[in-house]
């Protein structure tokens, strides 16, 4: 059951760099929304992204997931240097991830959209689903056991069922997280997972991302608004502000960053 | 009120993948097939095969087919009768070609070129989406349908450019050509059917079906997670002119048994087609088969009412015939947008729930 | 009542008692099946901020919706309960009469017009307005004050903006129609904490000035409660809790479950172990 | 039963065709008590040209006793050809259908007299030949079709014939409905040929004499099949249809004794089936000639077999041995109305008679320019026989012996 | 010149014109579809019932006649009149005005927010309703349709034109038919006027607003249903002018209808929702197909025009998914 991205990842201990991105400048006609950024990400750490609207952070997402190619600059996975790829061949190295505006398969019940997490774990082909009895069972019955782990763990189980598009606001953000956990992704990258949610919920998201970072020492990108949650939970923090990148560090560092207080927080946060 | 689902006790996760997840279900689902095995074979006559379930049966195949391009991947497509055409074509040249091979094996061949053939014109989805596309596979519907008009070794350089199916039998039975029996005819599709729909289901509930339904729902997201695109669509497109190709060789040659391309496979039954998959209901093989069945009837009924019935001229007939089935497609669309098979879902759910009202 | 630290709140959710919008319990079912709210009461006094708070699937939205009268293409129904506007029933009114009376809303997760300009998608804000070119324009230039951010991104398609700056936008839009109470439905999700901040300043500065009502609907519960008058909390389709704004802040209930705050501290969210709690009143 | 359309993309054409069908039977019924004493019964169906419909028609109908089939459409012919032969009922397709089915001795329940494509292709070349004084060497003749198995018949025989005279021919094909046909007036009007043949259907029609009109082709030199020679088919061209041709099998206009009658007993007693005002018109005219063939392959089915209430195998063996002369039709009240034709058992599509007619715009009426005339038989003999016997040897079936 | 070149020219030409009356008929597509994205399958069948409402306001039927004759047995066809053809353009853009009210009423607001594909599936219900109805009212018979617009080759193009070829060649002149030529004048200010409302105005950008989103269109206050009345009853009377050039040389009957499926590839080239890409649309499908029936098609047995319209579109979807003139398709997360 190892995607071939795990087996790259592999041999990287903690503490070592997953991914780094190396002078990435990507632009939209006029727009320029990435200017020459670098970062990287080590093994197991939470990465929060963080900076005020429009400064280029799902844009940096869409980069590393190979949704945008950038002008500029390359992206290396694992310490090899990504060639241009499709989202969903990187999606097989073991890169997953949750989107700003819910991208949940609205047709689907939450335990389909959930399984379909599990895809790049499946190997079964036409004809074995044509005749459903044998591998194609089994491997369904496989993947589906690590699917209702995913759903315990998230507790979401009254909602298996229900079509997604039903769903409050919160718990289709939940289900979205349910859904990137599914692909046991070594690097996960999210976008906004709190956004809509109150501080209890929050706080629940909050200690799943922990969970996952703690239990299968998953890599984090996370970018969030909530500086409250910033701050407690991740490791180090980039800041983007139009685009570039002003601030790299610990919680602490970028707190007391005068450009970054002057571009973002406003006030020094508590 | 007896319909009942007495709690969500699955013992095992091979027991919640089932088909049919309630008991009752399960059982009015044995009682269909041996009525439809059984009994209906004995009763049948030619009317009934001819002008109602045999149409019924094999244009429900290709909506099944349809439903699975459109209804679960999402891509619409009206060139449905340009490929129930080449379904037709295959099957007659090779029944003319290799007159002793079954006629099931023939059937599932055309079956197999259709796909092929599905698979050429499904390339362009790849990048062109939504009406775009659909209006693109009229370019398949116009051109496969010229090509055989035109092409005089499809129809073996008969003076006519018609096709006609010679006779071919299975088991000492006559299945296609003037001497085959309608219950012979009827089971012969009827068992294709089932096991079409079958093949069908399988395909849907699992890891592939999945990939359908999320290129559907939302191709960017899909793709993120790791479903190709391109395999994704094409292994659509492929299925659903299998089927849709079982469908034109078993319409030409068990059903109408003579054939002129540009009248029988023209864009009318393309339209025809996915009319019943929508109001049959989209991404549902009961919709598929509720589709089917509406569209064949309703007209036939109406037909029988105002002109038997009522004694009124064949073409105030005709004409009320249009504006009855208009109507009615508007009207449940209002009702239930998505599909009888919904609405049957949702009095379902309601029954669940009985006595009380949520 | 008022705590220190809130101390610029006005505190007149009293003063102002005539109720504007009242909404007398209501009961929505979805697809004929799906019973959403349960008997939902609440008032919007004129000229005051009212909180709607709770958790995930509570039922702000549909509440909104349900005043709005946007259930209809969601294929929902208000089944019992009725709501009034300055005194008259609403329920028949469509959408659009309703901006005509002053009653607009900003709906949750952005809904721009995609392939509209940022501008263009302003403009149509103010659809509904007769009082000519030259207040639009004073309007488009005072959003355009609020939000800068618009104003570099004028010209390109609403689809093709960040999060937040669609959230600017359907919030722009909104203002665009100089309405007299706007139905909020989160409007700080996906914002920048200082933008938060701007945007329950502007809540406040067009109540205090302009006199505009508001009804929000708001997960940020601790920007709510520092802004609004008055707040209900909403918990499965049904009121649980309501009072001043400066009541609810002090409750203890609240604080723990909304606030994050326990036993008088701020709560790490590394500390949180235990994701298990029940909510009192519920259980 | 007559399987009739009168909606869709063809009613135009069907309607007229398909009162006057029943118009007939009507008076049959009404003025002679019916055939023989048996009144006849007309089971309309309406397939709309949709060869499924066609299908539901066909067993909807055949179970009440349906004595022969009018398909009124070749792909219904074409599937009703196995099937009917199967069931034992007679199948007439009168100008239409499979041309091959001709040759009784293969298709022993079709008939298609009095003529087919085929003979209809070799009477244009014909009145051109008359035209022409015998010689049209070196003249090219352009065949403006109908892009179907339908528009497809004539070029085979076209061919053969242009070898046999010498004339240069163009096929131009017109793709279903045919609305826009620049490109092959466009195509028409550079390469001049002497005379355009047209297989049209429908919209085609009407599109192909206006576009003949615009360019000025001398419409005299334009010649339709009969189904493309209808008053519907000139008249949305008006005045500039003036002198359009058309091949026709049967009489035309309303001076025929037999109207009189169908205005007293049909429609004067409100029984037509139409509003009225198709009688006398082409079409309708054709309709009731299918009628009046029906009917008297009837009466000698009646006569042969000593029974009033005769079976489809009886009418099948009426309709073989069907004599119509001069005195018969005058009898009938439609002198000279069509041509003298004879079927037997090989066969079953007679002589394959016919004639030229004419549109006077200004009249606003069709007029015969030609005799019936016979079809060049040394030609087309040799491709019926062919394409029967290649349906024999597809389809296994025993050739039957005639006497 | 060589007669082969002006020949091709006079091809080119007439493909162009060719263009315009399909652009004619995708135009109603385009509007419908810009203002509430809506594929509007009924608009051919829009033509063909404008058309014979046309003829029958004309020439004085009686709707329904033939219905009520079955039914009473009476025997009324005609109110015995005939109007000017001005006045009967008036009275069924009257009634194409009405239509889109009905429209509005009965069906499309029961629909708002659903998907694109059911609303066309909406569609379909209506044209199949239409078609029947309009059968019902006046009858399926073929219908002249004369409002006065001329027909046939221009006699000055072609003698103008008549002496370019090179000497000693015969060469006929140029061939332009004049319905052609009013239909592009028609055209041009369709396009023209339509575009300054859909881009200009007020109302324009609520339309395109509409089409993103009907919700949030509502929520602005955007009345859907105005806006969808005023759309329908301009596709309405754009539908009413191509019925009036298609029907005047084919006449009226039901193939009238089929128009629409020479619409869609213009539609698509174009762009669904762009009314000059509709005309451009219109142009490169016209000079196409009619080029490659000239070139190419007797070389593979002719008849081409009908899939080679489409595979051409198709061809320059591909390198521009959403037609020349279209919205992108916005592909964001
Ligand atoms: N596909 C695109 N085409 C054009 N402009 C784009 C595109 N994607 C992003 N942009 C622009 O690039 C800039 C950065 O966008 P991005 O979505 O990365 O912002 P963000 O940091 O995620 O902001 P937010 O916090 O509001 O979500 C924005 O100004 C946006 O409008
Ligand atoms: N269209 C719909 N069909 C069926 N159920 C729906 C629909 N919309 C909402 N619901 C249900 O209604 C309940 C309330 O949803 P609502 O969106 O009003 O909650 P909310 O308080 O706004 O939550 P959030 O804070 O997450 O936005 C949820 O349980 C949801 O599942
Ligand atoms: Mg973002
Ligand atoms: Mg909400």
């Amino acid at each position: 059951m190892k995607n071939h991205g795990t087996s790259l990842v592999s041999n990287i201990e903690p503490g070592q760099e997953v991914l780094s991105v190396q002078n990435i400048s990507l632009s939209f006609g006029g727009v320029k929304a990435l200017t020459d950024i670098s970062f990287d990400l080590v093994k197991g750490e939470v990465r929060a992204i963080i900076g005020p609207n429009g400064a280029g952070k799902s844009s940096m997402l869409n980069v590393i997931n190979g949704f945008y190619h950038p002008q500029e600059g390359e992206v290396f996975y694992c310490g090899q240097k990504r060639n241009a790829m499709k989202p969903h061949q990187i999606a097989h190295q073991g890169i997953a991830r949750t989107f700003q505006n819910i991208a949940l398969f609205k047709g689907m019940s939450t335990l389909d959209n959930i399984m379909t997490g599990r895809f790049t774990h499946m190997k079964t082909n036409v004809l074995q689903h044509a005749f459903w009895r044998g591998p194609a069972e089994q491997e369904e019955i496989e993947n589906r056991l690590k699917v209702e782990e995913i759903i315990d763990f998230l507790e979401i189980q009254t909602i298996r069922k229900t079509p997604v598009g039903r769903l409050p606001y919160g718990l289709q953000k939940r289900v979205e997280l349910g859904r990137a956990l599914a692909a046991e992704p070594v690097l996960l990258l999210l976008d906004e997972p709190m956004a809509g949610m109150n501080i209890e919920e929050k706080e629940d998201m909050s200690r799943f991302i922990l969970d996952v970072q703690e239990e299968f020492g998953t890599t984090i990108a996370l970018i969030e608004h909530d500086m409250g949650v910033v701050m407690d939970i991740s490791d180090r923090v980039v800041v983007l502000d139009y685009g570039k990148k002003i601030g790299d560090g610990t919680p602490d560092e970028v707190r007391n960053n005068q450009a970054v207080i002057d571009a973002y927080l406003g006030v020094p946060h508590e | 009120m007896f319909y009942r689902q007495a709690g969500d006790f699955k013992s095992s996760y091979r027991e919640d993948l089932q088909t049919f997840a309630l008991k009752q279900d399960r059982w009015a689902y044995y009682a269909l097939l041996v009525v439809a095995f059984l009994v209906v074979p004995f009763i049948i006559n030619d009317y009934w095969a001819s002008a109602v379930l045999l149409p019924f049966l094999i244009l429900a195949i290709a909506a099944l087919g349809l439903n699975i391009l459109t209804g679960y991947c999402g891509q619409v497509s009206l060139g449905t009768g340009g490929f129930m055409a080449v379904g037709a074509y295959a099957c007659y040249k090779i029944m003319t070609s290799a007159p002793d091979l079954s006629i099931f094996f023939v059937v599932l061949l055309s079956g197999a070129v259709t796909a092929l053939v599905g698979l050429i014109f499904g390339i362009p989805s790849l990048r062109i989406k939504g009406f775009y596309l659909a209006v693109a596979t009229l370019a398949a519907q116009f051109f496969l349908v010229w090509l055989f008009n035109k092409v005089p070794w499809f129809y073996n350089y008969s003076a006519s450019g018609q096709i006609s199916a010679p006779e071919r039998t299975m088991f000492g039975w006559a299945i296609t050509g003037p001497n085959a029996e309608a219950p012979v005819r009827y089971l012969f599709c009827i068992t294709i059917v089932v096991l079409l729909a079958w093949i069908a289901r399988n395909l849907t509930r699992g890891r592939i079906g999945r990939s359908w339904m999320a290129i559907r729902d939302m191709d960017i997201a899909a793709e993120i997670i790791g479903v190709d695109p391109l395999k994704t669509k094409l292994l659509a497109f492929a299925v659903s002119s299998f089927y849709i190709g079982v469908s034109g060789a078993l319409f030409f040659s068990v059903y109408l048994g003579a054939v002129e391309v540009g009248e029988v496979f023209g864009i009318t039954l393309s339209f025809l087609i996915l009319f019943m998959i929508i109001i049959g209901g989209l991404g549902s093989i009961l919709g598929s088969f509720i589709g089917a069945g509406f569209l064949v009837l309703v007209p036939v009924l109406l037909k029988n009412v105002m002109v038997n019935g009522l004694g009124w001229p064949t073409d105030i007939a005709a004409h009320i015939e249009f504006v009855i089935v208009g109507g009615l497609i508007m009207g449940f669309l209002i009702v239930e947008p998505h599909g009888l098979a919904q609405l049957w879902r949702l009095a379902k759910e309601k029954l669940l729930l009985w006595p009380f009202p949520h | 009542m008022n705590s220190p630290a809130v101390a610029d709140t006005p505190d007149s959710a009293s003063a102002v008692s005539n109720s504007l919008l009242s909404v007398n319990n209501i009961e929505v079912i979805y697809n004929h099946v799906i019973l959403v709210l349960k008997g939902v009461s609440l008032s919007v006094p004129e000229g005051g901020i009212t909180a709607l708070l709770g958790g995930n699937g509570a039922g702000k939205t549909t509440t909104l919706k349900a005043i709005s009268n946007l259930l209809h293409s969601e294929r929902g129904i208000v089944s019992k309960g009725s709501i009034s506007y300055r005194g008259q029933p609403i329920a028949d009114l469509s959408p659009e009469a309703l901006v005509k009376k002053g009653v607009i809303q900003v709906m949750e997760g952005r809904h721009c017009f995609e392939h509209l300009t940022v501008e263009e998608n302003l403009l149509t804000g103010a659809y509904t307005r007769g009082d000519g070119k030259a207040a639009v324009q004073r309007d488009l230039e005072m959003v355009y004050g609020y939000f800068p951010r618009l104003k570099d991104r004028r010209k390109s398609q609403a689809g093709y903006t960040s999060g937040g700056e669609q959230q600017m936008c359907a919030i722009g839009r909104a203002l665009m129609a100089s309405p007299e109470t706007i139905l909020l439905d989160e409007p700080s999700m996906g914002l920048a904490p200082q933008l938060v901040e701007e945007i329950f300043e502007i809540v406040k500065q067009l109540n205090e000035e302009e006199g505009v009502s508001f009804l929000l609907a708001e997960q940020n519960t601790n920007i709510a409660l520092r802004y609004a008058h008055y707040g209900y909390i909403l918990e499965s389709g049904r009121v649980v809790m309501d009072g001043k704004a400066s009541d609810l802040r002090d409750n203890s209930d609240v604080k723990e479950f909304y606030l994050g705050v326990s036993e008088g501290s701020k709560r790490s969210f590394r500390e949180v172990k235990h994701y298990k709690r029940r909510k009192r009143w519920l259980s | 039963p007559s399987l009739s359309y009168r909606t869709g993309p063809y009613a135009v054409n069907g309607i007229p065709y398909a009162d006057g069908y029943e118009d007939y039977l009507t008076l049959v019924n009404e003025r002679d008590g019916g055939i023989g004493g048996v009144k006849a019964k007309v089971l309309e169906c309406e397939t709309g040209y949709n060869t499924q419909k066609g299908v539901e028609c066909y067993e909807a109908t055949k179970g009440e006793g349906a004595l022969v089939y009018q398909p009124l459409s070749t792909g219904i012919t074409y599937q009703l050809i196995p099937k009917a032969t199967a069931d034992g009922i007679p199948v007439h397709s009168m100008g239409y259908g499979r041309t091959s089915a001709k040759n009784g001795k293969v298709f022993s329940h079709i008939f298609n007299y009095p003529v087919n494509y085929w003979d209809g292709a070799s009477h244009a070349v014909n009145h051109i030949l008359d035209v022409n004084g015998g010689d049209i060497a070196g003249k090219t003749i352009a065949l403006v079709y109908h892009n179907s198995a339908y528009g497809k018949e004539p070029i085979r025989t076209l061919e053969e014939l242009s070898k046999k005279h010498g004339y240069k021919f163009t096929p131009i094909a017109v793709d279903h409905p045919g609305q826009e046909q620049k490109s092959q007036w466009l195509q028409i009007r550079r390469e001049r040929p002497d005379y355009v043949l047209m297989w049209g259907w429908g919209v085609m029609n009407q599109v192909a004499i206006q576009e003949a009109a615009n360019i000025r082709f001398p419409m005299e030199n334009f010649i339709g099949i009969w189904w493309s020679g209808s008053e519907n088919d000139v008249l949305p061209a008006g005045i500039k249809a003036n002198g359009y041709k058309a091949l026709t099998f049967h009489g035309v206009g309303s001076d025929f004794p037999i109207f009189d009658d169908i205005k007293k007993y049909v429609v004067d007693a409100g029984k037509a089936a139409g509003a009225g005002d198709q009688v006398g018109t082409v079409l309708y005219n054709r309709g009731l000639y299918a009628a009046l063939l029906a009917v008297e392959a009837a009466k000698v089915a009646q006569e042969i077999h000593g029974t009033k209430d005769i079976n489809a195998a009886q009418m099948r063996d009426g309709m073989e041995a069907l004599v119509i002369d001069n005195a018969k039709m005058e009898a009938l009240g439609i002198p000279g109305f069509g041509p003298e034709f004879s079927v037997d058992c090989g066969n079953h599509g007679g002589p394959g008679l016919g004639a030229v007619q004419q549109w006077d715009a200004e009249a606003g009426t069709w007029s015969l320019i030609s005799d019936f005339a016979p079809s060049d038989m040394d030609v087309i003999q040799p491709l019926i026989d062919e394409d029967s016997s290649a349906f024999a040897t597809e389809n296994k079936i025993e050739m039957k012996e005639c006497a | 010149m060589s007669p082969d070149f002006l020949n091709t020219i006079e091809v080119i030409l007439n493909g162009l014109m060719a263009g315009v009356m399909y652009s004619l008929v995708a135009l109603g597509f385009v509007l419908i579809f810009k203002a509430s994205g809506i594929f509007n399958y009924a608009q051919g069948v829009m033509a063909l019932f404008a058309a014979m409402t046309l003829v029958g306001f004309q020439t004085g039927q009686v709707p329904f006649s033939h219905l009520i004759n079955a039914v009473f047995g009476t025997s009324i066809h005609s109110f015995g009149w005939t109007l000017p053809a001005v006045v009967a353009v008036l009275l069924t853009v009257v009634v194409m005005i009405l239509f889109a009210i009905l429209v509005e009423r009965l069906v499309l607001k029961h629909l708002v927010n659903q998907e694109p594909i059911i609303l066309f599936m909406a569609t379909i219900g209506l044209a199949y309703f239409m078609e029947g109805m309009g059968d019902l009212m006046w009858g399926s018979e073929m219908k002249i349709l004369d409002v006065g617009v001329p027909q046939g080759g221009s006699l000055w193009l072609e003698e103008f034109t008549a002496g370019w070829a090179t000497e000693g060649s015969t060469y006929y002149g140029m061939y332009i038919d004049r319905l052609d030529i009013v239909a592009t004048v028609v055209a041009i200010v369709l396009v023209i006027s339509l575009t300054l409302f859909s881009q200009y105005t007020r109302t324009g950008r609520a339309l395109r607003a509409v089409a993103d989103d009907h919700q949030a269109a509502l929520s602005v206050g955007i009345s859907l249903r105005k806006i969808w009345v005023i759309v329908w009853a301009i596709a309405g009377i754009v539908a009413m002018v191509a019925g009036i050039m298609w029907g005047a040389k084919s006449g009226v009957q039901f193939s009238l209808s089929l128009i629409a499926l020479k619409a869609l590839p213009v539609l698509i080239l174009g762009g669904f929702t762009s009314i000059p890409g509709a005309i451009i649309g219109g142009l490169i499908i016209g000079v196409g197909e009619k080029l490659f029936e000239y070139g190419v098609g007797p070389l593979i047995g002719g008849a081409t025009e009908n899939w080679f319209a489409y595979v051409l579109a198709l061809i320059f979807l591909v390198f521009r998914p959403q037609g020349l003139f279209g919205d992108k398709i916005i592909e964001r997360v």
